[in-house]
């Protein structure tokens, strides 16, 4: 067999060019991020023996602690539960609103969208701190920093499903007659329930783990509890409490898995 | 009765989807357009339910301009004039019940019908409806369990509840094979035969169109370049429609 | 049309169903009046009485930012990405061998699968906050132990995922390279990475827009980030200079995410 | 108890770490001690980095590690630090003259509370509010105080039985707010948490009165680990206390760290705070 | 030359795929293998290169017993025998040439094919058998990019570039159109020829099979129940294998 072609190789040369200028640039910019934050894996490594030390201090958990820490988990489920449960409402007129299938106007449909992203912008801590600072202390400045923070995740994924449905049962209820209403009720929310059911899940467990850095700054939950224990070095204490919060992540993520597994 | 009174539909990215279309379909007519991809088959379809909007001239449905509907108006023409699409466009995760009586929404108001608040004649005439096309033994199915023929039969039966004046169907047996494409073309002649309903399909296989209809428009470049009964066509004819030689994947083949 | 059409029985199947969304449904409102009931005696509706005045108060000076000390800012906001960008490609490279590890196709041994998932749910729910203390403890504080905190935290998630983009793989595929006599490691250069990096790119590129708001916690602790200048800020109740540091964190983040964006839909 | 991995009896690294906790019990809480540590770095002819640490519980264990070798510690957490490694106190700050400070309590104006005799008779419905229980002013020595005084047996009795409930602000602004806000009845703050609250509530003065102040509490401290050289140390204790001739570092320090000055320390100033927490019956023995 | 002896196999749920097959296929034979779906055509073919393994019998392909074949062995076998797949199974976003390369990877050592390292002979090869399926231009296309038959061609290059004695094909042509099929059946009779490669195809649809096989196999359950040349086959005798008339879903169509 004679080939005609003098070189052929497996990629086109501008693909290879491209590829490989792309690694070198990621590869550049994390050896700079190395060296603008100091990283030293020498000193991580000789020091590996402190990170096992201070596991091991950490053990065995004083299960005694764990009766303290049972009222502000609960208080953090509840916490998370309601907080869930706005952003749930609140994000199906939003995402509806930030998804080009369903809302033809440029103008409308890019508000919503920098609306959402805004939202999800502001890291947690912030809007705890925020609102602790408009509401007081207590539960209601986390309530609302968690709704606000899983809102924008929330309808940022949802308007992206809702854009990824097939316009063609819309265009089929439309041809029949049907309103906006019930084009939506017909043809978008079947499409989109489950993903939204398992999004609602996934957000949930994204709170509960949340509010353990509202405890830090005086939002309520079991971050508070975890935030003092540390503060006295009790970290027997500190394992305690997570090992309950793991379990209670543990079981909420088998539950909401059943649950997206039924649904979807 | 349709008439498209000099009706052109400029998209907006400059294609010209129709020039200058004249023509009257009557009340009753199973009318079958051909024409290559890009014809302008699915425009002047579309046009007629105004899920495309003509840019110049006058489109009658029923005695009524229906360029300028909108809103309730629009849906109002909408309820009169079924459709029936390529891929069926059925809503995959609902029933097969849900998919046929989601043809009466135009009947019936938005509460009720969030509520899935259908009174039982609607009800009945949807089964009554699947029954017809053969399906009712599916009727609380999801509808992606079904085969693409099967399918397309309850797309008919939604058309079907919707009790419309005029079925448009757009490549209605693109997706099937050609014994399935053969009886779902059958089901939409008997419907024609039996309810009067104008219909009016897009084919894309010349042998089906021949077998099908009572009349036959072919289309070129948004404009109809043949307009006749069926009778008098002849493959002469089709080539003349297409601009070139009729060749083996122009036919469906036989049942 | 003749009408004897009343619709045939319903089919136990669906009977069952509906009995069963029913059981659900009553589980999920006792749950939510649980946990509605408990908010709302916890809620200490007294801290409504000053909301006005603290409205009045904080509001109009968060939005006249202030905008002296932005060098201070911005380098923190630097770090804060710096720290989110080495942490994440640790990560993308760490998630890789776990993800393989925890993905149903690539592992037959299903204790051994599970135990690889399980280790990626322990991971993700150790709070980032205690192992960055750990780092801070074991490598001084600064922002590097930020970067080994984000890089050990973000590869958690990274790993589920990357092990679901696995478990949804083509195995036609891998089953043609194996035909056609290719060993093991030339099946997973051939058949199954090209199939998944594409996602996997992607997915690091999304966990690197979520580190970004992540590493801003890390400051609490001592690992570096903005959080710290965060915290300081607000204890001082210097309004002005948190509006601004609001204002530079959305801009940044939002340039990243619009960029990250631009360049996930390309890799897909 | 020592443990640490700081074995080393000489330890005299090129770069020191100096690690700095802002203040809560200030007026202003500064967010870099950067000029201080150039500074610093000039006179001992070495490297000196700054890092600001939010949490001393991080920056006690990072001096246990030997990671951080200047600590800027209050008063408790170098007690805290002390009873777990091995630290070694050298200086302790003065500011508004004195090397101590205090906390003290507030209620709202029209509170039944005029002195805290009065609690007595009305603590049972009460809410206290305090920032954190490890905060000294905030939490330690009131609630010594206050069980000495009354003669409570232990925290749980005083949080839960002589007092309705406690409410944990996170801070001594929040804490105020709090009693502001009618969410608590009493707050302990270090003193006068309300001049700082002046530009957001301009009426706080009026609207929260001040029944009682604790015993004094000593300045927080600049601590080194014991590994760290001895003529470092000493080194180190000499250029801090140099500051004090040099106005320009006054000033510096007054902006950073609202410190006057700069005095010798001794673990022994440390023992009351030691005390206070030990003899309260806290339910973590500090030994 | 392939020697089934006495061969059974029954999958881990108990169903058994082969029932005391004995049969033998010489070199440069073009054999096609018709049964209705389930009837073990796939179990077959894809026994030849112990894709599923035997449980009972001997089985030689090139004198050599390949049930007990295990690891490097394995492997060396099935560079000896090509396979074509009826849905291509191609890596969708790798390049056309990548694709085909892959074909090579028995032959190349791994670290030479991670690192793409191929001889300037292999990648030669590979375009040439690019070049005899008519696909060459698209050498640097995703596989995706593709049109199904256009993807057949790609996969027969694939198998081309493996330089087998033996091609397996299941089913290559069930998701093509009848043009199509005809071509690729075409291409896979025409490297029979030049190459003298063995070639066995399951296929669905007995007008292909007459058209294009030296020889037909038929099965049903399991069990061989025709095999003879395919100048002998007759309607009847798919009748027999099939146990039921010819139906029009048996036939292709013509080109
Ligand atoms: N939404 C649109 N925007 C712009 N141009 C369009 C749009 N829809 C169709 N066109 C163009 O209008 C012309 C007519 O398209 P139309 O879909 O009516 O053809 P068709 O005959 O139905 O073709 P096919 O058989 O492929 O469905 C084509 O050139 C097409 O590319
Ligand atoms: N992996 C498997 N596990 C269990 N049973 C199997 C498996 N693969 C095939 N079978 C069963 O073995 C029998 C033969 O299957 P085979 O796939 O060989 O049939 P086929 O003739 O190729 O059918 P088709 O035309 O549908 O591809 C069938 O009953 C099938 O259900
Ligand atoms: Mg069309
Ligand atoms: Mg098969």
């Amino acid at each position: 067999m004679q080939s005609t072609q003098h070189h052929i190789s497996i990629y086109p040369r501008g693909m290879k060019m491209r590829v490989t200028l792309t690694l070198v640039m990621v590869a550049l910019f994390y050896f700079f991020s190395l060296h603008k934050t100091e990283s030293d894996f020498i000193e991580f490594f000789s020091n590996l023996d402190v990170v096992f030390m201070k596991l091991l201090s950490m053990f065995p958990p004083n299960w005694d602690y764990i009766p303290h820490a049972i009222g502000p988990l609960i208080e953090t489920i509840q916490i998370a539960i309601v907080a869930t449960t706005f952003s749930v409402i609140i994000c199906i007129p939003l995402s509806l609103l930030s998804a080009n299938t369903i809302v033809k106007n440029q103008y409308v449909y890019y508000f919503f969208r920098n609306l959402l992203n805004l939202m999800r912008t502001i890291p947690d801590i912030l809007l705890a701190t925020l609102f602790v600072s408009l509401f007081g202390v207590g539960i209601l400045p986390g309530i609302l920093a968690l709704t606000v923070f899983s809102l924008g995740i929330l309808a940022k994924l949802l308007s992206e499903t809702i854009e990824t449905i097939d316009p063609r049962q819309l265009e089929a209820i439309q041809s029949t007659g049907g309103n906006l209403l019930q084009v939506i009720w017909y043809g978008v929310v079947p499409q989109v329930l489950p993903q939204f059911i398992s999004y609602g899940l996934y957000v949930f467990e994204l709170n509960v783990r949340a509010s353990l850095v509202l405890g830090f700054v005086g939002a309520g939950g079991i971050g508070s509890i975890i935030d003092t224990q540390l503060n006295f070095l009790q970290y027997k204490n500190v394992m305690a409490i997570l090992i309950l919060l793991l379990a209670a992540v543990i079981f909420i993520e088998t539950v909401s898995n059943f649950l997206r597994r039924r649904v979807v | 009765m349709i008439t498209f009174k000099d009706v052109s539909l400029v998209y907006p990215n400059g294609t010209q989807g129709l020039k200058h279309v004249n023509v009257t379909i009557d009340e009753g007519e199973f009318v079958v357009i051909v024409g290559l991809s890009g014809a302008g088959k699915s425009t002047f379809i579309r046009s007629i339910n105004r899920m495309v909007t003509p840019t110049y001239g006058e489109l009658y449905v029923d005695g009524e301009n229906v360029i300028q509907l909108q809103g309730k108006e629009l849906r109002k023409l909408r309820t009169k004039v079924g459709m029936i699409f390529q891929n069926y466009n059925l809503v995959n995760r609902s029933s097969v019940m849900k998919n046929t009586i989601s043809g009466r929404l135009g009947h019936t108001g938005t509460l009720r019908s969030i509520l899935n608040l259908y009174s039982k004649k609607d009800r009945a005439l949807a089964y009554e409806n699947l029954k017809r096309v053969n399906i009712e033994e599916y009727v609380y199915q999801r509808a992606d369990q079904l085969s693409g023929g099967q399918q397309q039969r309850v797309s008919i039966a939604r058309v079907l509840t919707q009790e419309p004046k005029i079925i448009l169907a757009d490549e209605p047996v693109a997706s099937l094979d050609p014994p399935t494409s053969h009886q779902v073309m059958k089901y939409l002649k008997k419907i024609n035969q039996e309810d009067h309903i104008t219909t009016i399909v897009n084919l894309h296989f010349i042998d089906m169109a021949m077998e099908y209809a009572d009349r036959i428009i072919g289309m070129r470049d948004g404009e109809i370049v043949f307009d006749g009964p069926a009778s008098e066509v002849t493959e002469k004819t089709f080539e003349e429609i297409y601009n070139r030689p009729i060749r083996e994947h122009d036919l469906r083949g036989s049942e | 049309m003749e009408n004897n059409g009343s619709l045939p029985p319903k089919p136990e199947r669906l009977k069952q169903k509906r009995i069963r969304n029913l059981v659900i449904a009553v589980i999920l409102l006792v749950i939510y009046i649980w946990a509605f009931s408990g908010v709302i005696r916890a809620m200490d509706w007294s801290m409504l009485q000053k909301l006005d005045e603290n409205i009045r108060q904080v509001l109009p000076k968060l939005f006249s930012p202030d905008l002296t000390e932005w060098r201070k800012v911005f380098d923190k906001i630097l770090e804060t990405i710096f720290i989110a960008y080495a942490g994440t490609l640790i990560a993308a490279i760490l998630a890789v061998p776990f993800g393989f590890w925890a993905a149903k196709n690539m592992v037959k041994s299903p204790v051994w699968n599970t135990m690889g998932k399980w280790f990626l749910i322990l991971d993700r729910t150790f709070p980032e906050l205690i192992l960055a203390i750990i780092f801070v403890i074991s490598v001084g504080p600064g922002a590097f132990a930020g970067v080994l905190t984000i890089g050990l935290t973000a590869f958690g998630m990274l790993g589920k995922l990357y092990a679901e983009v696995i478990e949804s793989i083509d195995m036609k595929v891998v089953e043609a390279m194996e035909a056609n006599g290719a060993n093991k490691i030339q099946i997973l250069f051939y058949g199954i990475m090209p199939q998944v990096l594409p996602e996997f790119l992607s997915f690091a590129l999304y966990r690197f827009e979520i580190d970004i708001r992540a590493s801003t916690i890390l400051g609490l602790v001592g690992a570096g980030g903005i959080g710290t200048l965060i915290l300081i800020t607000a204890q001082n109740r210097n309004w002005p200079q948190l509006g601004f540091i609001i204002i530079s964190i959305v801009v940044v983040v939002i340039a990243i995410d619009y960029i990250s964006g631009k360049l996930r839909k390309r890799l897909v | 108890g020592e443990e640490g991995s700081g074995s080393d009896e000489n330890l005299n690294p090129d770069k020191l770490v100096m690690g700095f906790v802002p203040s809560q019990d200030s007026e202003k809480i500064a967010d870099t001690a950067k000029p201080l540590a150039d500074k610093l770095g000039e006179i001992l002819g070495k490297e000196v980095e700054a890092t600001t640490v939010t949490s001393y519980s991080a920056l006690v264990e990072a001096m246990g590690n030997n990671k951080v070798h200047i600590g800027f510690l209050p008063a408790f957490g170098y007690v805290l630090a002390s009873s777990k490694y091995d630290v070694e106190v050298l200086l302790k700050s003065e500011r508004h003259g004195s090397v101590t400070y205090r906390a003290q309590y507030v209620v709202r104006a029209d509170s039944p509370l005029e002195s805290l005799d009065d609690l007595e008779e009305h603590a049972g419905d009460m809410i206290w509010a305090f920032g954190d229980p490890s905060s000294t002013s905030g939490y330690l020595y009131p609630a010594a105080q206050l069980m000495k005084k009354f003669d409570i047996e232990d925290t749980t009795e005083l949080q839960e039985n002589f007092f309705e409930k406690v409410l944990k602000t996170g801070g001594h602004d929040n804490t105020a707010i709090a009693v502001l806000n009618g969410q608590a009845d009493i707050g302990t703050t270090f003193e006068d948490v309300r001049e700082t609250l002046t530009e957001d509530y301009p009426d706080i003065m009026e609207e929260l009165k001040v029944i009682g102040y604790t015993d004094p509490i000593p300045n927080d401290t600049v601590t080194v680990p014991a590994a760290l050289d001895d003529e470092l140390t000493q080194e180190i204790k000499e250029a801090f206390l140099s500051f004090n001739d040099d106005q320009e570092m006054i000033e510096i320090m007054n902006e950073v760290y609202n410190w006057d000055a700069i005095r010798e320390a001794s673990d022994e100033d440390y023992d009351i705070v030691r005390e206070t927490y030990n003899t309260m019956g806290g339910n973590v023995p500090l030994d």
